[in-house]
């Protein structure tokens, strides 16, 4: 019974394995590697599992009670043991070494890598691009408020060009390489495009990044990674992967800093003219709802 | 015997079984309650120590703004180190019998660990007098914290020390020396957690 | 080894002073304030496994809800992440924990090395209370405003204590105290099952002629008093951040528009806390499992275990090695990215241990003579449903592979096949094993059948395919997927399949819980050793062991704890206080 | 310790012990020069340097400290938490860094605020 019990799992697991239609969204991006890595791990581990559970049931098979047997006295047999000891040593290091190769092209961002920002908060999304400077300005969190939500440094020059993206979708050129530098306002999330296979999360307080190139036009989903909330899993939005002439159409469209500095400043003009009025508008406003 | 070597043994060969025959059947010569003690100050000193690790990892951000040392923190370690001879005193007393010693030395060692930590509350109220809160500043909360920690522990340890001193109207002298020891080394061992604690908050 | 003529004269004298047994004066002190370590063991696991349905139930809630959406009005998605981070907590913490260490770790290491009790039984006793105020206190927090936390049970802040995430008032506050009491209570506990295995030995017992089971326990309670300190710590400064507005970890944060009194901490920090925490923590709740599953195997396999000497080492060199893997859990956190080499490294690097532990299991049974009892069956689906759990580690622990999986669906399934299942078999493996000890009387041999059968199977069926939604890339902690377009309309279905499945299997754990209240009242009669093992805790004078374990004197060990087999011997198994060339071991009646 | 086996074997030591971890020392230090020898530098230099010192001193105190011996364990048993913290002390201490040096490259500081 269970010699049929372990025999049903290790088939069973195959068989679902092969059948299975759920794996990896194609890919869309350069690290093809990574998705390379876990094939290379799958053999590996995959056949080890195999091997002890068949092995298992064999020696379940074989060795079931007889009475008036007796099992082998051999306590340890040193050779066995190195062996094993060995072999699995080397399959070890026969994931780890192309892994590490790997990670260390994850972590080092080519210098010719387009810098954009994503922006967390509770539960959306902003992105933030450096204009003809091809620098971002720096931030900090006290600075942020209704009419600057990025939190942009007004006296930094380098920010005064940044392209605002706030309510819209994330448009990227095709092959070009980006680092994408990651902030948050608040908590932690994290900025996952399953079909770019690269993720990092997003801490307050810190500047966080990772870099891919986009390698497929077409439009993919951004979900947030990291639990922020209740809102975790509705904190969704959506990039758009597309030939640089287009890119440049939208990017064109997109307010600047400078731009967005100058509505605000129009506005608060138009405001203290207003201001009067509103004042009155306000107290009638809490009469009536008292 | 070497750990290392224990761990080598083949304990079902004929050779070893009759090493292991002769084995009285325990790893230490120390007393038990010894051991016991031991073993949670090792734990206590990682707990220390991380709490030291979280607080020189703060240091580092820029917003750090160091507290003044009030002159009343050098008082009371004076106290404290008063504290922890008595109780040395107080074991070689008991070491050598003589009971009033010892007795004398117990409630000296007892008492000025009451006054330290009335001295550390003094000090918590001359801090916050002054306005040093503990949201304001990590500076602060660390050091409430710590100072707290610490002053938890020691209170553990008057628990122990107030059951001794319930002890010494038994009379149990044996039982009597064993507590003793015990208390003396937790004495000495917060003694020394103090005076780390208190470098690093001089030191910032 | 028998022919072996060691004479009793060579026995030291016995070093162990008979401890001052501790008598109970009155019913009260006898079975509530009770310093029997046997007691307090079934107080522990009582709790704990009281506490562990109710995290049963809720995930029983959290299935209905990932399997059928928008079926469950009850559940808002408030309630779903506090339904998992309850879960979480209660099963890794309050559950496996509690009942490994304070149930298995009180019942049997005073039994398999010979002592009479625990060493400080005072001490011992306030462990459990304290234990059981943890647990109030945690389930308290399921009656106050706002309800328990739902952060997760990582509970990262910022976000655990911030007015985004439910629970984040008093829930939160409550589940850190609690932690703060378990781990006092553990401390305590904790002291006692180390300072009893390294001093209250009976004559003969050398560290090398101790089961696995009590080097398991011994291991992960050192471990344990090591790794806690690091949770109180991150939990004692979160309690500040929320109760007094301190910033160790809160940096200036801009919270739904309105900016914080907080500035400067560092929320990474915690992570590193909770996680030189955390990742012993897992080895906490596995060591254990990893020695009692060798008894369990060499006793129904009526072999030694293979390699004993090997299994002690790789028990020692997890347990050492799994202080400096933490940050694998923080891969993707933001943390120094170099630091990716290293833990890679190091993480790679246990499963070489690991995999001779496997080996060693697997290589006992090899020429063995296997009786397929309940106890071995559950044993040997630990082993694959273990290994299965294992390798899906090394995807996880290999940096690079870990990026597109880490928090998806692939991580859930990993630790649920490595540690939601595998340890809980080895858990009904132990118990069906020792029942007849603590009760003398066996469980019923077909409601376990059935049992094992369900369990296993449907454990396997509900967690292997949740790996795949993971490679898909479905996210954890997600109270609905919503419309995503990577995600086909069969992986919907699929997680009604597992939704099915798990019912089933829960409901199936009602058949154990009747069986284990049955047979304490009908079942077979189990007599001395009906398992003809050799440990010591089988050797008593009264089946259930009495108070002071052994009738009036210690037993004296003369051999290691698996001679099973021995050629020449007359039985195929002796005891380990039999003398040599003495009359044979008493067979089981 | 009194596992009771002062007087039994394997407390004597063959010289050829000695010998061999003589021989140990000398790679172990022909290590580390090689190491400078062939100018490893960086993170590497320091990480392998600092290796092989530690192997050298655990060889030094495991063998020819062996009056020790007797309290090894209770050595070992004291010193591998600090170890295992020391760890950790290390990786804050680069983490601590990390998290000031991004600070300062993408945050402004507000003078006055
Ligand atoms: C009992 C509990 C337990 C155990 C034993 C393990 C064991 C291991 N775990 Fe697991 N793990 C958890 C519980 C556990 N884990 C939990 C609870 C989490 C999630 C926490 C959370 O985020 O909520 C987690 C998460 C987790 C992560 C983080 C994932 C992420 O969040 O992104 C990683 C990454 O490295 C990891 C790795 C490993 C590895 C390498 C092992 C290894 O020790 C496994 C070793 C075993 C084997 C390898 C099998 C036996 C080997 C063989 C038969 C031979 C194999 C052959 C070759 C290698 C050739 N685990
Ligand atoms: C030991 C730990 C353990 C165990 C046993 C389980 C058991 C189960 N878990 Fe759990 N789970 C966790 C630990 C565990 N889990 C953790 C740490 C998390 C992460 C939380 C977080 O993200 O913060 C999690 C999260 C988690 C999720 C992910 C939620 C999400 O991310 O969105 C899901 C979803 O399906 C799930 C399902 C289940 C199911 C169906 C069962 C079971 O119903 C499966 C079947 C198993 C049994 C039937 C065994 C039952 C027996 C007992 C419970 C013990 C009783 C003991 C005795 C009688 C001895 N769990
Ligand atoms: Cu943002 Cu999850
Ligand atoms: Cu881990």
């Amino acid at each position: 019974m269970i010699v049929v019990g372990l025999v049903l799992v290790a088939v069973g697991t195959v068989l679902f394995h092969l059948l299975s239609p759920w794996w990896w969204t194609p890919i869309a991006s350069n690290w093809g590697y990574i998705d390379d890595t876990i094939v290379l791990t799958f053999w590996i581990t995959g056949t080890v599992f195999i091997a002890v559970i068949l092995f298992m049931a064999y020696c379940a098979l074989r060795y079931k009670h007889r009475a008036g047997v007796r099992s082998e006295y051999r306590p340890e047999n040193k050779n066995l043991e190195w062996w094993l000891t060995i072999v699995t040593t080397v399959g070890v290091a026969g994931m780890l070494i192309p892994g590490l190769f790997v990670w260390n092209q994850f972590v080092t961002v080519p210098a010719e890598a387009t810098e954009i920002e994503v922006m967390a908060k509770q539960w959306s999304w902003s992105f933030r691009k450096p204009g003809k400077d091809g620098k971002l300005g720096t931030t900090n969190v006290r600075l942020v408020n209704a009419d600057n939500p990025f939190g942009i440094d007004p006296k930094d020059p380098n920010g005064q060009d940044d392209v605002l993206v706030d309510g819209d979708n994330l448009h990227l050129p095709l092959n070009k390489p980006i680092k994408v530098l990651l902030r948050s306002l608040d908590v932690l999330h994290d900025f996952y495009v399953p079909q770019f296979r690269a993720k990092m999360d997003m801490v307050p307080g810190a500047v966080t990044y990772f870099w891919f190139t986009p390698t497929r036009t077409g439009t993919f989903d951004i979900l947030c990674f990291e639990l922020c909330g209740v809102g975790h899993h509705a904190m969704r939005s959506q990039v758009v992967v597309e030939a640089q002439t287009a890119y440049d159409n939208w990017l064109n469209q997109q307010m600047t800093f400078k731009k967005a500095l100058a509505a605000v400043e129009k506005r608060a003009a138009e405001n203290k003219q207003l201001a009067s009025r509103k004042a009155a508008a306000d107290i009638v406003a809490t009469i009536a709802a008292d | 015997m070497n750990i290392i070597e224990q761990l080598r043994q083949k304990p079902w060969t004929a050779e070893q079984v009759r090493i292991d025959d002769a084995h009285g059947g325990r790893a230490y010569v120390l007393p038990t309650a010894k051991l016991g003690l031991r073993i949670l100050l090792t734990a206590i000193t990682v707990l220390l120590s991380l709490f030291v690790v979280a607080y020189s990892d703060r240091m580092v951000v820029s917003d750090w703004r160091p507290l003044p040392e009030p002159w009343l923190l050098w008082l009371n370690t004076l106290v404290l180190i008063g504290s922890s001879v008595a109780m040395q005193r107080g074991l070689i007393a008991v070491r050598q019998g003589r009971i009033e010693r010892f007795k004398a030395s117990l409630l000296v060692a007892g008492g000025s660990a009451v006054v330290f930590l009335l001295g550390q509350l003094w000090v918590w109220r001359q801090l916050v007098e002054l306005g040093y809160f503990a949201a304001s500043n990590p500076a602060n909360a660390f050091f409430y914290l710590l100072t707290a920690l610490h002053g938890l522990h020691l209170l553990g340890g008057l628990v122990a020390w107030t059951r001794l001193v319930a002890r010494l109207t038994h009379g149990d002298t044996r039982r009597l020396r064993m507590g003793m020891e015990l208390c003396t080394i937790y004495w000495h061992f917060l003694l020394v957690v103090w005076l780390i604690f208190f470098a690093l908050l001089l030191y910032s | 080894m028998a022919e072996v003529g060691a004479e009793i004269e060579r026995i030291g004298p016995a070093e162990v002073e008979d401890v001052e047994l501790y008598h109970a004066k009155s019913w009260i002190t006898k079975y509530v304030f009770s310093q029997d370590a046997k007691v307090i063991a079934i107080q522990y696991s009582a709790t704990a496994i009281a506490i562990g349905m109710v995290a049963l139930v809720l995930s029983w809630l959290m299935r209905l809800q990932l399997g059928f959406p928008e079926s469950f009005d009850f559940i808002e998605a408030q309630d779903y992440y506090q339904f998992i981070t309850m879960h979480g907590m209660i099963m890794v913490v309050y559950l496996l924990t509690a009942l490994f260490l304070g149930g298995f770790g009180n019942y049997l290491i005073p039994l398999m090395v010979g002592a009479r009790d625990m060493v400080f039984p005072y001490v011992n006793m306030l462990s459990y209370w304290i234990y059981l105020l943890a647990v109030l206190v945690l389930v308290a927090s399921f009656f106050v405003p706002g309800g328990p936390t739902g952060a997760g049970w990582t509970l990262y802040p910022p976000q655990a204590i911030l007015t985004g995430t439910p629970g984040a008032g008093a829930g939160i506050v409550l589940m850190l105290v609690s932690l703060a009491l378990f781990i006092i209570g553990f401390t305590m506990g904790g002291l006692n099952y180390v300072t009893t295995v390294l001093q209250a030995r009976t004559r003969g017992m050398t560290l090398m002629r101790m089961p696995l089971t009590v080097w398991g326990i011994f291991t992960a309670t050192v471990l344990a008093l090591l790794a806690f300190p690091a949770l109180f710590v991150g939990a004692v400064m979160m309690t500040l951040d929320s109760v007094l507005g301190t910033s160790f970890f809160m940096p200036t944060i801009v919270s739904q528009g309105e900016l914080l009194k907080h500035d400067g901490g560092s929320p990474i920090l915690f992570q590193h806390l909770f996680w030189f925490f955390g990742h012993p923590e897992v080895y906490i709740v596995a060591l254990p499992a990893f020695g009692i599953v060798s008894d369990l195997i060499s006793v129904h396999a009526r072999r030694h275990i293979f390699g004993y000497r090997m299994m002690v080492w790789a028990i020692v060199i997890i347990g050492a090695l799994s202080f400096v893997v933490w940050a694998h859990h923080m891969y993707v956190s933001g943390m120094n990215p170099y630091f990716g080499f290293f833990f890679a490294t190091t993480t790679l690097i246990i499963a070489v241990p690991t995999a001779i532990k496997v080996y060693n299991w697997t290589l006992t049974l090899w020429r063995a003579n296997i009786n397929f009892t309940l106890p071995m069956l559950f044993a040997l689906a630990f082993i694959v449903t273990f290994v299965n759990g294992g390798i899906t580690g090394l995807f996880l622990g290999n940096v690079v592979v870990d990026v597109p999986l880490s928090d998806t669906m692939f991580v859930v399934a990993h630790f649920h096949m490595v540690m939601g299942v595998a340890p809980i078999l080895v858990i009904f493996g132990a118990i069906y094993h020792w029942y007849p000890l603590m009760t003398g009387r066996m469980l019923n041999e077909a409601m376990g059948q059935f049992h094992f059968w369900v369990t296993f199977l449907g454990a396997y069926m509900i967690f292997l395919p949740i790996h795949y939604l993971g490679f898909l890339g479905v996210p954890r902690r997600y109270f609905e997927m919503g419309t995503t377009s990577f995600i086909p309309e069969s992986a919907h279905t699929l997680n009604e399949f597992i939704t099915v499945v798990a019912l089933i299997v829960g409901v199936a754990q009602l058949v154990f819980f009747y069986n284990v209240v049955w047979s304490m009242i009908k079942g077979k009669k189990a007599g001395h050793n009906p398992w003809k093992a050799t440990t010591l805790e089988w050797q008593t004078e009264e089946v259930p062991p009495g108070h002071g374990n052994f009738g009036r004197e210690l037993p004296v060990v003369y051999r290691w704890a698996y001679d099973y087999g021995v050629p020449g011997a007359e039985d195929d198994f002796v005891p380990q206080n039999h003398p040599p060339k003495r009359a044979p071991a008493r067979a089981a009646e | 310790m009194t596992e009771a086996t002062k007087h039994v074997e394997g407390q004597q030591h063959p010289i050829g012990i000695y010998i061999k971890i003589w021989g140990w020392l000398f790679v172990l230090s022909a290590c580390s020069y090689m190491v400078d020898y062939l100018h490893v530098q960086g993170y590497l230099r320091w990480t392998l340097i600092l290796t092989f010192m530690v192997l050298k001193a655990g060889l030094i105190v495991a063998v020819f400290m062996h009056m020790l011996w007797e309290r090894l364990a209770l050595l070992y048993a004291i010193i591998l938490p600090p170890v295992l913290v020391l760890v950790f002390v290390a990786i804050m201490y680069y983490e601590s860094i990390y998290t000031f040096v991004t600070r300062q490259l993408f945050f402004s500081v507000l003078t006055g605020a």
